[in-house]
């Protein structure tokens, strides 16, 4: 992970958009703390380098995204307006989703962000259905389908697999390992500990990264996207990552030690990029600091946006049903 | 105008559809190479090869949500399930993501996608290989549900759920394949939610749809022989129902019998029947009857099995009820 | 009397159910370490250790078929989804074999099985987290369906489906968890199939079962305050179904209305509302009314969701067209 | 594979059940031409030494069987009357499941045969559950589970060997590789062509096994049973077979060469075991006729305990339905 091989405009880019991501949850969760916000509320603080790294490797103009509920990390990276995800969060007319989707499944079809889904594993084959149309109409697109550890034993994890090699679909799984399903070590529930192993049962290349290192997720991700865009080859990757807040707003953690958590925090993914950055003269403290300041403000103004949109009219319950 | 069989008549809408817009593919297990499991797709993969008919591994839900992210992105596709049977392990993309996608992002996604293969009894299956699993889809906002059962409706119907933009789950039946009819030869749809008065009558309404269709005319013959004109209302596609036909027809004779081979509780004809019941209260002569499947799954012993299901004799007993007399006697 | 928490009247049953039977065991995702997503095992884990109190990877239509194999085999499963959204994904192992093994084996095995957890909209969740799917399951020959709305009801019920031999699915709701209600110290089982009236009235009976309960209780006292005595049934018991409760009420008040929170089309609440219908005809002073979800998905707004559901209003609405009237000011 | 490390009345028992399945599947061929049974009908022909040569090393006193659709095979070599199993076929109320269920849904507790099932795939997680009632129970039995080479990419196979594996549930996945799932050819489907490397996804040990050998078929699955019932270690076994027959009675097999098949037919279980033990002094010719002659004669007897056999009472549509 050389910082030398990367425009630096590039690399602050990808601290930014960890900071942005950072800063967004933290409102969120305070929002939610002043029930402005309800309902499941799955934050992606720890996990920003994952996000960031990957789509980093992207082309959105034609390249495509698909997660699961913890979505508002990926919204952000695609180019989701923190405003109208921030209005979604709060259910309001302007938000992403028009109010009606929340904080599980964030769309915005326009920067090619296709959800956003609550049923862990169920977008998997989605995904691939997006990948399908890309191989079908010969476009030159790429599709990162994003999902936790909890949903590698799925089955459609596996039927899908298959199918994406066997069809040649230009897709990356990436499994984002942030240790726990809910208040499952996935120690407890996998009888392997590498899931990168279950690429053989496919023969789709298949690799674990480092998912708190932004630069190496990006790296391993540009190569997946290279092979998926050049030779419709399907790759998996699995991001050893963590997650520092709980399951959602609602779980207090308590199936994990202090100490582990602290330990992680060492590894912060931001801090360690930014350390990265100001050790090879790229960055001052000051700059950073100006930085996070931009980040603070785009949320504050995404909250303030929120809060004065309007809510759905009733009658909105009827509409965006059927085409 | 040429006779054809249903099967035919399916075969040449996906055909006519594929042929007309590039974005429509099918996909389902033994679609392409063995021309499909009961031979619908005969043909397709010759003429459109394989990257547009497309052989899945036995894998219900991959496959299934591998089409509603297709559909999603803009392709159109068609995907056949071998048996409805086997929709049941698709039930999560069908009922959370193509019935919900567009929805949760707030109208920024549709799901042109059709869902379609034989559903309900055929023949010495037993109980997981004969199942009439309209009431379950039919349940789910955000669907479209489709049952023609005559070639001409099956054909037009078809290229209609093609074409429209929603999830449209569009029942067939392994029996009816072979059931013939005329089609003509030009190009034609038929639009969703218009049910079709297949026998003008005026004494009772049976409302049928899907296969039974046949038993009900049969039933209509025997009853016209004693002096009972019956009318009876093909709906044709359940969601969206067609209730003013329904009503319309009700209204005029009242007294009504649904004839739908589902299982009774929490069912298309229950259904209906409760909607008649609500909305035709003031003309119902008789209390609104429904034969349907007995309450049980489907046993494998052939008279079993057809004893299970809806069957003329049961149509005529419930005419009787709801016309409250003996009508003559049925040979 | 002792006043606990459904949560806790949920947790008692399956504890005496273990501590009674050894072959009881409970499985699920989040059941044991975490002590339930929503609670209801807390402390199983402690007290009867992880052969019998087990957590589960998130695979739906995996743990459900160990679950049904080993009921076949001679266990007593109480298998828990954290929430019948995901069901969905069970829904091929609970219809294709808890539902039909026994059949198709001419009687040779039994499933006793139950299928629990939380059914129904909660808050803020959208339109994948927050359905209400028993009229999938009652649509089902082969499965008991059982939807207690209060402590006391959900003890004992649970209690009889752990019993039962048969595959029983029971739904409990994130919202009612916390409903507090008397439950007496000493043992006690509730027969399935018994519906429970809940208030004696004479001018509407009010049929409802699960969480609507309370909004039905609350829209009583609102009539009575008007001079209008409702009858309230709770059917507790949607498989088996009380018809004799049922029919009973109406022949004397002459009028009803269903409150359920399901999606309206092929649902419990309109299949009762026919049956109604047909075996009361004559008693019938006014069509059937039912109020159930509105027939969309749940949109995450809480104004929205709120409406899309059963309300207080909603059910006075209906009670004044089931009686012709306004029916006094509300306030 | 050497003959002398068994017991004569062993082989001889492993030939005279692979012949038994064979000619009680052309008597069922041969009714069914007749219509006198109807609906699906899937023969094992040409998969015999597969369930005989597995069940073998059962204990069936505390050991059981389940599989799919294609199940006679499997039920005569765990004990199921042939009269109970072609009543069965004919729909009467004297077959094994009372003629409810038919040729799919064969069963017989008493032998613990627990199913025949139509669904692909459906029984595996089944399978396990019979297994977890053993652990549970603290049972010394093992749970033998047959799917086909289409069943290997529905999820809930993949499900189930992660669970078998971190709860140690004593059972041997046995896949039954004939090369085709009605008309595709396995490696149409699959990304890989040795099903086996999929137990390394779980850490479950996974072989692959020549099954048109009997004895080859008894050892490895004796060897898996043995680590199932000693140590609640789940394995999986990939048998390469083949079937001589349509998928279904109603299918030509028009996708496979004539060649293909007559290739395989060289391979028969039956002729090569037979060869075996002629060649070993342990079989005459004169003897395997009189074997022969014995099978026959009980199918013959079993087709006409079904044709005398009652149909069973309307009324019975509503029995067997709740316990
Ligand atoms: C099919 C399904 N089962 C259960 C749930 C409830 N649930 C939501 S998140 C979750 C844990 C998922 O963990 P993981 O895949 O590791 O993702 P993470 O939350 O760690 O990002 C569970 C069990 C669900 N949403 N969908
Ligand atoms: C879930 C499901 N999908 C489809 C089918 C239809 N079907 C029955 S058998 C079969 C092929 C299975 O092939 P394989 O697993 O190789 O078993 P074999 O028939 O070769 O023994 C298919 C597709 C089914 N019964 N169940
Ligand atoms: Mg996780
Ligand atoms: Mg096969």
């Amino acid at each position: 992970m050389d910082l030398k091989n990367h425009d630096t405009g590039f690399l602050l880019k990808l601290l930014e958009q960890m900071l942005l991501i950072r800063r967004f949850e933290e409102k969120a969760a305070q929002m939610y703390g002043l029930r402005k916000i309800g309902g499941f509320c799955h934050l992606y603080i720890g996990q920003e380098a994952v996000a960031v790294g990957s789509i980093a490797a992207l082309d959105l103009g034609k390249d495509y995204v698909l997660t699961g509920y913890r979505d508002h990390g990926h919204a952000l990276v695609c180019g989701m307006s923190p405003n109208a995800a921030m209005a979604e969060l709060f259910g309001k007319a302007t938000g992403c989703s028009k109010g009606k989707g929340g904080s599980m499944h964030l769309f915005d079809t326009e920067h090619h962000m296709y959800g956003g889904n609550g049923i862990v594993g169920g977008h998997i084959p989605i995904a691939a259905g997006v990948a399908f149309k890309i191989k079908y109409n010969a476009e030159a697109g790429v599709v990162l389908c994003y999902f936790g550890d909890g949903a590698i034993h799925q089955g459609v994890f596996h039927e899908t697999l298959n199918m994406a090699r066997i069809w040649n679909l230009p897709i990356v799984f990436i499994c984002e390992n942030n240790q726990y399903g809910m208040g499952t070590d996935f120690r407890r529930v996998s009888s392997v500990l590498d899931f990168s192993v279950m690429g053989g049962s496919y023969e789709v290349p298949a690799k674990q990264v480092d998912g708190m290192k932004v630069l190496e997720v990006y790296e391993e991700t540009a190569k997946a996207v290279k092979l998926a865009r050049e030779e419709g080859m399907p790759s998996f990757l699995e991001m050893k990552t963590y997650r520092y807040r709980g399951h959602s707003m609602s779980d207090p953690a308590r199936y994990r030690t202090k100490e582990e958590l602290d330990e992680n925090r060492r590894l912060d993914p931001i801090l360690m990029h930014k350390q990265d950055l100001i050790a090879a003269g790229l960055l001052t403290e000051d700059e950073y600091k100006a930085m996070d300041k931009r980040c603070i403000a785009i949320c504050d103004e995404a909250v303030r946006y929120a809060e004065e949109s309007p809510e759905p009219p009733l009658e909105a319950m009827y509409e965006d049903i059927l085409a | 105008m040429p006779v054809i069989t249903y099967r035919e008549a399916i075969r040449q809408a996906i055909d006519e559809e594929m042929a007309r817009d590039e974005r429509v593919f099918l996909m389902g297990e033994e679609v392409a190479r063995y021309n499909g499991a009961y031979k619908v797709s005969q043909g397709l993969l010759d003429k459109y090869g394989p990257r547009r008919v497309i052989d899945t591994p036995i894998t219900e839900a991959g496959f299934t949500g591998i089409g509603i992210g297709a559909a999603m992105a803009g392709l159109r596709p068609v995907v056949e399930w071998m048996t409805f049977n086997f929709s049941l392990l698709a039930l999560d993309q069908v009922i959370n993501n193509a019935a919900k996608l567009r929805h949760m992002s707030g109208g920024q996604v549709s799901i042109p996608i059709v869902f379609r293969g034989p559903n309900g009894p055929a023949e010495y299956l037993s109980s997981q290989h004969s199942q009439a699993l309209q009431s379950l889809f039919a349940h789910i906002p955000g669907l479209l549900v489709v049952a023609p059962a005559t070639p001409y409706d099956a054909k037009g119907l078809l290229k209609t759920a093609i074409r429209n933009d929603n999830p449209v789950v569009f029942l067939e039946s392994e029996l009816m394949y072979s059931w013939q009819g005329e089609v003509p030869e030009r190009e034609y749809t038929i639009p969703l939610g218009k049910a079709d008065i297949k026998r003008q009558g005026r004494d009772v309404t049976l409302i049928t749809y899907s296969k039974p269709l046949k038993l009900v005319q049969e039933a209509a013959q025997r009853l016209a022989e004693t002096g009972v004109e019956a009318e009876i209302i093909d709906l044709r596609s359940i969601r969206p129902l067609d209730e003013e036909a329904v009503y319309s027809s009700v209204k005029k004779t009242n007294r009504c019998v649904i004839v739908d081979e589902t299982w009774p509780f929490a069912s298309v004809a229950s259904h209906v029947g409760w909607l008649i019941s609500c909305n035709c209260f003031d003309y119902l002569d008789a209390p609104v009857e429904i034969v349907t499947s007995e309450d049980v799954p489907m046993p494998y012993n052939h008279r079993l099995e057809l004893e299970v299901q809806p069957t003329v004799e049961k149509i005529l007993r419930a005419v009787e009820r709801a016309m409250y007399k003996p009508i003559g006697t049925f040979q």
